[in-house]
């Protein structure tokens, strides 16, 4: 027991905070969201892939680093401080759903492409309103060489640059009773219909519909149980709330920056006790999801089945970056109001993240 | 205390809702709908001109200005039946700046700027803020000189809302640079089309478009000045409150309730019915019952108008409470939502069009705007308590 | 439609005003609470049947002020800023509840009596948990002369001062359907057991078993419909919200009063901006808890069912109260905790009063 | 980061857990039920006897002094489980004053003071709090005059709980009043039955009895000064902050939440059972959630003081979190558990023989008490972001 940050920890976030800050800025964040304009960013795509981000957490044997779970959760701290894009986030998210559901030939076939960059995706296994409801949204049947698949699924993220969407399938056999199954859908074969679902921030979610797609024997990862699901998805919802508790913290500090450099009244806004009050109470809201974060992933990368513990983390981080930002919009005023001053950026990353796999409501379902 | 409408209350009510009915056509909520109030001549253009025809810029003026002579009652049940509607009544020029000119205007003001108000043909953008001087209003550096007979202004004003649509600026200046800041400003009504007037575009998270507007060496008749030189604090700090009463009127809440109520009860596309939560009734209720109190809170300041004060504090109050009740509504939206409440009026999945994402984005405006909440707590504090001011 | 008090409201909420605080110091509400001492407030009682206080919401038939129940609301104002004791406030609502649900010669035998002062007493016609709940407690038989009553009542406000406890009960005959009459119970009759259920600030709440208990024919009000036993407790519980209110009110004038005169680090804790803001708050809920509770009086008293507005008077009034009494507890510091300077007993009607016919979550319940 | 107790403090939880097994007697509860904890040598004496032989008021005590050399962890550890249980472990004696003896005291002073307070002999009231100077103790005017080998005390302290059952008073005095305010503090051990200390009852509404100590040309040994003189401003400060990390503990908290949710579980008097009402389960989920939370601050804060650090900020935090979460749990309970829930221990009927009523009026204390939460959200701007100081 030691809740204080291990200097090995120090130091990758540091080495993670500079990678941000070099291929990651607020210039390209909103580049990335221009209508019509370039979707996938390339430079930084290239900088993770030789800082061996997408090989961190998994094991040497697929040409991984074998990092922790928690030295993942560092990279998400930094990549929540940077607005990191969804598209790099999404394809961690598919090398740990693999690494956690595919048949070892399945795993070993993908993931080093993965690790190398070659791969992109992401995941949808759950509900996108629920987290731990992993129910299969689509049917297949047997055959020859794979399975026929029908079906929809809601809310893909960046489905349009994806390589790979892993999902599940229900396969009914006569007499037997009902499998569910892993497979990757790759978004541009035949009988894939994609249909934008933007949100006002041009986050690109999608609406993906297959109409007896055809899914190729190796790109079927095998049988998976429920519990398993439900452990992959909350660990990517625990990693968000990571995210999200360090979006806060940079709000915090972009926010007191602003109020101690602008005068009012003859004085920084910030020497108001009423600015300090707001800030001292995002502080503590923030450092309660920290704590709440850190803990669910550390848990979850120990084996527990991780409901409550996350359950907890977003009720506090999902709470704590969305009063952060409206409080920032309150203390910055109209000067953190107009797009060219980058806060909303944030504002619209807490509005997403707060919600995307079960908000506070949801949340407190898993726990009650 | 009487909470009930008179025979007389009703029939207006009565009417305005007629007229309602009768002109916020589809093609208008349409046209609203693209979130562009910039339109020369389309659907709103039209629609102001009906209310003009009715002579509803002018209904709680005296009858000597062109007005209808009818009361804040009249004319707090008229806004928020629009604000309900969805579609802009009488704006800011009608309700703060008209009202300052007859109370405090010279002779000349009142006839040379109160019946085109009247007429709908004038419209004011309100020139407070400066880029130094955010909610500080009486820091404003803004000079204006005079030279002849001639106001020479110069400086600039941010925040000034629908500058690129109107016709003036109600204008804030610094005339007397020796006396203590609150005491050397005034009031200058400028054309926005004069000389040396330039105006940047400034876009807003919420999509709304204000602006940066610039003064250089704008020349405007001394005539123009608005009562008595250097005595423009209080004209200020009386639109001011004014325009809180105005823009904290309930109507848009009591709609988005009812949209929200109506909302929870279909099926997202998950095909869950929020509404079948408890949780989900239970904050639908407690946003239900604040709206409310929201309204009730207007119909006080109303009827304190009415008798003749202006209430500071209870609109103080009443901004504060609607700004974070709006804030509130709009998270109780997406939470109910999920990820149906993030998506944009650019796609047709969209519940109501996009009206509650919009929302969110809209809300964080009118808890800084207008006053900010921390300054308009102090006011409670101080001038409905007697609290002791701590030097700000 | 005016939102602002009228002349007629003004003084006489200025008489009673005078009025309580003549006979109403707090040294009288300490001393009513007094383990063994005296429970009754003799001089009070005596000055507000003087004052025709009792006699204000009735007809004049019955010796009544012919008042309105706004006047009523005027009164309770001041009450609450006074904390005027519980029975004074449950005989009026005896009153009340007479004068709605009685038969005319039974309204006309009890009243004039209890505008004399000579007749106190309380209702229990609701569910102490729930105003809206109004079946019967009791089950009644009909006998030669009068009903003979059998169950339980669950706190009674100060029954054990009480002349009578209106009530109902369900009497079942044969082949008819059940009839819900209201009734007078005499807590000192045979077969009546009074059992108290005190809170610590000794608020004498009873429990009342009833055993085959005796109620003379004179006795039973007569026939009653669900809807009016529900707006008389509506009434009740929206009074009580104005009693909330205005005590609020005062617990911010006393807050204001002590935060403007006790300096620390060298000037007035209300100057802090951190103070200021907090009376702000107390303010803002407060006002919303008066207009929302004298709102509910207003349509009472106009024949609406009341239950929305009650629902909404609720909701405001029980959650300002307490809140302002813990914020003052807060802004008082230890100056206000002990319990020689009385702000305890604020707080303590706020605690009661928000319970007592079904607070906050409850009158959601009833708009939702 | 790590989240998981290791080997060594998993036995040690369960060598305490075991402990309180043993000695958390019935008899013990109903003395505590009482609420008195004034008897001389009823049942907490003999549960503080064994605690002593435990050797556990020194726990994270150097073994020279007399400690059993363990760290925060296990302190933190043992306090949480003791609150957890609803019996009081190892005060404030033993968790900010000795550390402040050890850290800053003369030789003698360790010798004299450290081992009594291991052994539980030794037991202070910490007076810092006056009349006219609450919250802001820097400008305490209690005086010390050194007069030849004696300092000669005047003055009063209010707040000072324990008085009336210590052996000593932790007393913070004036000694230069010469100097800026915060630069002529001392702090000097006084025996509470020295000739001219006198002790007035307070009774706060909690029902726990607190003091106002007045001191009267008292007298004690020059050596009874802590450390150096006029530079106990930062042992105060220093006790403080240990003071409040160990009043914010979060271990009555997870009792009292586990207590609500087995009270939810029965039904009320009137037959309803709580928890059958969603709302009810969802205001307990959060609650449960932010006890975990307050659980994980209390662990971040010991992690920091087995750095080596006294962590400020973070004790700051906790106690503004967990006081305002300690009121919540309080307002839940009234809420669902209706007018039972304002039962009083004095009658049978009371659920938990009132303890949620009584947890109602205790609440308050923790939010203005050991540094108001106004003050620690100053300290949390300030010293945490680097804020401006407004000047007080």
């Amino acid at each position: 027991m030691k809740l204080v940050a291990t200097e090995e920890e120090r130091d990758l976030a540091a080495a993670m905070r500079d990678l941000f800050a070099t291929h990651c800025p607020t210039t390209l964040v909103r580049a990335l969201r221009e209508p019509g304009g370039e979707r996938f960013p390339q430079k930084l795509w290239e900088a993770l892939v030789r800082a061996e981000v997408l090989a961190l957490p998994f094991a040497a044997d697929v040409g991984g680093s074998d990092g922790t779970l928690d030295d993942l959760a560092v990279v998400y701290a930094e990549a929540g401080r940077a607005l990191c894009p969804s598209v790099v986030l999404n394809t961690i998210h598919l090398g740990l759903a693999i690494d956690a559901l595919a048949a070892p030939d399945r795993r070993a076939a993908r993931l080093p492409s993965l690790i190398r960059g070659d791969l992109r995706g992401t995941v949808a296994v759950a509900s996108p309103y629920d987290a731990t409801d992993v129910r299969p949204r689509l049917r297949a049947e047997r055959t020859a060489d794979g399975l026929r698949v029908t079906g929809r699924l809601d809310y893909v993220g960046d489905a349009d640059l994806a390589d790979a969407v892993l999902t599940t399938a229900a396969v009914e056999t006569y007499g037997e009773p009902d499998e569910v199954l892993a497979l990757l859908v790759d978004p541009a074969a035949p009988g894939v219909q994609l249909t934008p679902l933007p949100t006002s921030a041009d986050d690109r979610w999608h609406e993906i519909v297959l109409d007896g797609v055809l899914v190729a024997d190796d790109a079927v990862l095998g049988a998976v149980g429920e519990e398993e699901l439900r452990r992959v998805a909350l660990t990517v919802r625990a990693l968000q709330c990571v995210d999200m508790a360090a979006g806060a913290e940079t709000v915090i500090a972009r926010t007191v920056a602003h109020t101690c450099s602008r005068e009012q009244f003859g004085r920084p806004i910030g020497s108001f006790q009423a600015a300090q009050h707001l800030v001292a109470d995002m502080h503590i809201a923030t450092q309660a999801a920290r704590l709440a974060a850190r803990s669910a992933v550390f848990w979850l990368g120990r084996g527990r089945p991780g409901v409550r513990e996350t359950a907890i983390a977003v009720l506090k981080a999902a709470t704590a970056y969305r009063r952060v930002t409206a409080d920032a919009h309150q203390l910055h005023g109209g000067m953190g109001y107009v797009l060219e001053t980058d806060l909303h950026l944030w504002s619209e990353r807490a509005r997403r993240l707060g919600v995307e796999g079960g908000g506070v409501d949801v949340a407190a379902g898993w726990l009650a | 205390m009487d909470f009930a409408l008179d025979a007389d209350q009703r029939q207006w009510l009565q009417e305005v809702r007629a007229f309602l009915r009768e002109h916020v056509t589809p093609a208008l909520v349409a046209e609203l709908a693209e979130h562009d109030l910039e339109k020369r001549d389309g659907e709103l253009a039209a629609f102001r001109r009906k209310i003009g025809e009715k002579g509803w810029f002018g209904l709680n003026w005296p009858t000597e200005y062109g007005g209808l002579g009818l009361g804040p009652i009249h004319q707090h049940l008229l806004v928020s039946e629009f604000e309900r509607w969805g579609v802009p009544g009488p704006d800011l020029t009608v309700t703060s700046v008209a009202p300052m000119i007859m109370r405090h205007g010279t002779e000349q003001n009142k006839a040379e700027f109160l019946p085109p108000i009247a007429r709908g043909e004038m419209v004011c953008a309100v020139g407070y803020s400066e880029p130094d001087a955010g909610t500080d209003l009486a820091s404003l550096r803004t000079r204006a000189v005079l030279d002849g007979d001639e106001w020479v202004i110069n400086g600039s004003k941010i925040w000034n809302s629908g500058a690129q649509r109107c016709t003036h600026e109600w204008l804030c200046v610094r005339t007397n640079p020796d006396v203590p800041k609150h005491k050397g400003i005034s009031v200058i009504i400028v054309p926005i089309d004069a000389p040396g007037v330039s105006i940047r575009p400034l876009e807003a998270w919420s999509g709304y478009r204000t602006n940066e507007t610039f003064f250089d060496d704008v020349r405007v008749p001394a005539t123009n000045l608005i009562g008595e030189v250097d005595r423009g604090w209080r004209y200020i700090t009386g639109a001011l409150d004014l325009e809180r009463g105005a823009l904290t009127n309930a109507g848009d809440l009591r709609r988005a309730v009812d949209d929200l109520w109506a909302l929870a009860r279909e099926p997202r596309r998950d095909g869950a019915v929020p509404a079948t939560d408890p949780g989900v009734r239970r904050r639908l209720a407690e946003l239900d019952a604040d709206v409310e109190v929201a309204t009730l809170m207007g119909f006080e300041a109303a009827s304190l108008l009415a008798d003749g004060t202006i209430p500071s504090v209870e609109v103080s109050t009443e901004k504060v409470f609607t700004s974070e009740l709006r804030q509130r509504i709009a998270e109780t939206a997406l939470d109910l939502l999920g990820p149906d409440g993030l998506l944009g009026h650019n796609t047709a999945a969209a519940p109501l069009h996009g009206a509650f994402e919009r929302l969110y984005r809209a809300a964080p405006l009118l808890r800084f705007g207008a006053g900010t909440n921390e300054v308009l707590r102090d006011v409670i504090a101080q001038r409905g308590h007697r609290m002791p001011s701590y030097g700000r």
